[in-house]
């Protein structure tokens, strides 16, 4: 077995520096890395290119990024709920890219197995494809999408172990697994991490060879965007 | 005329019994609470989750079980979750038989725009246009006109397109219309609405043939 | 929940006919359907395409189809272990269309995934790629390859439940999990089949929106190819 | 002179502390018999298992738990299923830092046959077009030449190829080679082999340059 654990998220982040490109998974503020944008926050560093499907709320999840000036690009493709990005980006400081949602997971997955681009239908005749390889199949027409280059990956998981195997929770699922492997390093925190042989191999979401890096992650607020309930009546 | 809850019941008879169903955010949502309850249907959202339930009794959300509004939800038994490459996987794949989703304009052949407006803070199209590229029954929901009481049934979209020629069913405040190769083909009018009012607040081609019935409720 | 339950194995293969073009899961004769496979061999249908990682063994999986002359074409990356199949290829009775093994599974998960074609560096520069489009992306060379079509998946799982979700066991997961929602229709025959609600949402391999009709299996021999065991001492 | 065991230990020792490693069929299979113990390493199979153990205990064999030669095997701790596209991805992606194969003749620029001869039923290439068109490193495990005795090292290739220039390191019963953009670059002699019996058996341009060590056993 080959061991991913690091001590803590000090040590995860070893070696990011300005101007580097990061995934970093979650949908809205559900299944965010917390720690890892923590930790960001206090490395101080800038010039960030994040590709994330949303870019957090003000004062949560890559807000706290934004609140910094730490991010020069974002790649989303949903971007709302935010004042402070709403500001930088039309005061010109912040670079948005907006893609759409399948072709972002997609190009995550591409970046993990090796494809070098592939063909979408999404985005064709609009202005997400100009200046991109359009192309027809069988009487369809399909925009021509390069996997993403990223240097790290930060993910995730519910349950973790020592050589990397994760198992997400629900809908925090979501980008989690396309970005594992689809950086040069993956960074993985979770909310238990156990030893090596505790989770069925059976179960598993993500195999440790698609993560460098494992930690128990601490104090996650999980907070929810939308508190929607019925009544018990 | 329609408020946005009739439109939705208008819509929920379109959900077939066996079928899949994205629903997008605002009137598409209260699709879901019209469906009759002797077909078998399960919701799709794009986030990660087939088999979703009623959102959940308070002090049972959980902040990993939302959907792509970012709601707090349940699920109902067979549901499943997976992440965002299968779930648009399910939706490039035609495998999420019915789309219902908001517009700002749709154009008598098909086209959609519902995700940018030239000047406005542009919030991101999410999963739409992945959505409309694909799903083979596309139904939009949406007012007639817009708030200045312009038309947003157009020869062609003013504003930058989601999708191109993708638009099966267009169910408005005012009509239900089928997008044809010839232009919005009017079905049904809302209670109380005379064709004539359809017409005006059509600026696209709208095929009017016989007696036009109005809709049931 | 949509119900996808049929009674039995007759019934989950109605519609299939001469000509047609399956795919079928399993590696060598692991997670193999092999109810479908008897009861294609019981309804004595002709001129098949056999989309299958492998051809089975001289009596057992997909041999039994070969034993009575109904496969017109094998595509498959592997096809040693079986002599009826040797002399039915050399006596040109048999097509047979080579393919690496992980263009194999990409082919069946691109159609299930709505992806027309992809490029893959595999076979590049080698006779599997005479005749197809190729291109550089960063230096390196890739062949297009374009998705299987199919009319019937026949897929095996371990575990499933009335809304067609499938758990797979082990390696007899294979090929199974891509060819779900490749074809037209998409059977699955499981050993266990459990009503809705029994499995855990988390843990599921395939979700239900990917298969058409689920039955409960029965009599699975699961033959083991190389018997390899270490002593005791 | 070695023999295929001797071969397979030669080449475990090419296999470095915290390697996820894909083992081909034949002499390949064995270097998991020679690897260090006191180093991390992790088998790869492509059918869909990582963490591979040992064969099981007689009466303990699993047929749903095999390896890519079919074989009944075990997992050990830390292990992980997965299905065929996965397992390809992990290939394509690099993941995997290190292949060992064997081959029927590896050309001095690296190309690679082991698939077909032609006249002769061919079985197929399962999942090898894919491992050496992906690996960052391979290793090819064989015999320096043919039953009849000529060379497997060769010049160019005279079969169909798996692979163009991609094999990285060639072990076989007479020597450790790598292969260099000049051609095969002889590193060491096997116990009891001179480098004039290399030279004889190699086809294939091959470059000697200053003394040429006897392995280390």
């Amino acid at each position: 077995m080959i061991k991913k654990t690091v001590a803590n998220v000090r040590e995860a982040l070893e070696g990011v520096s300005d101007g580097m490109t990061f995934m970093l998974g979650g949908f809205g503020l559900c299944g965010i890395p917390e720690n890892a944008i923590a930790q960001l926050v206090t490395l101080g560093i800038k010039d960030i290119t994040c590709i994330s499907n949303n870019a957090g709320v003000d004062d949560f999840g890559l807000g706290l990024l934004l609140q910094e000036h730490q991010i020069k690009k974002m790649i989303s493709s949903y971007v709302g709920e935010n004042d402070e990005f709403e500001r930088q980006m039309l005061s010109g400081e912040l670079e948005v890219e907006l893609t759409p949602q399948g072709t972002l997971a997609e190009k995550c997955r591409a970046a993990q197995a090796g494809f070098p681009a592939f063909y979408t239908p999404a985005g064709y005749g609009t202005e997400v494809a100009e200046g991109k390889e359009t192309r027809e199949f069988d009487g369809k027409m399909y925009v021509l999408e390069p996997a993403y280059k990223a240097d790290f990956s930060f993910v995730k998981a519910w349950k973790g172990d020592e050589a990397g195997n994760l198992i997400f929770k629900g809908t925090a699922r979501n980008f989690n697994p396309c970005m594992c492997g689809a950086a040069k390093i993956t960074v993985a925190e979770v909310e238990e991490l156990l030893p090596a042989g505790s989770l069925d191999p059976n179960e598993i979401h993500i195999p440790g060879i698609f993560v460098q890096r494992i930690f128990q992650g601490v104090e996650y607020e999980k907070r929810i965007e939308q508190r929607t309930v019925r009544s018990r009546n | 005329m329609l408020d946005k809850n009739g439109i939705a019941k208008r819509i929920a008879r379109e959900v077939k019994d066996g079928y899949y169903v994205n629903l997008g955010i605002g009137i598409p949502t209260l699709v879901a609470n019209f469906v009759r309850d002797d077909i078998s249907v399960e919701f799709q959202s794009e986030n990660g989750v087939l088999g979703m339930g009623p959102f959940p009794f308070e002090g049972e959300e959980d902040a990993d079980v939302i959907n792509a509004g970012k709601q707090t939800i349940t699920t109902l038994p067979g549901a499943s979750f997976f992440d965002s490459a299968t779930s648009f996987g399910m939706i490039r794949g035609q495998h999420v038989d019915l789309t219902i989703l908001g517009a700002m304009e749709v154009a008598e052949n098909g086209d959609i725009a519902n995700w940018k407006i030239p000047g406005k803070m542009v919030k991101g199209m999410g999963g739409a246009m992945d959505l409309v590229a694909s799903a083979e029954n596309i139904i939009v929901a949406m007012m007639h006109t817009n708030k200045a009481g312009k038309s947003k049934l157009l020869k062609e979209c003013t504003l930058p397109l989601t999708g191109v020629g993708c638009v099966k069913k267009v169910v408005t405040n005012l009509a239900v219309m089928e997008v044809t190769q010839d232009g919005f083909k009017l079905l049904e009018r809302a209670p109380g609405v005379s064709v004539d009012e359809i017409v005006v607040a059509t600026e696209g081609k709208l095929l009017v043939e016989g007696e036009i019935p109005e809709m049931e409720s």
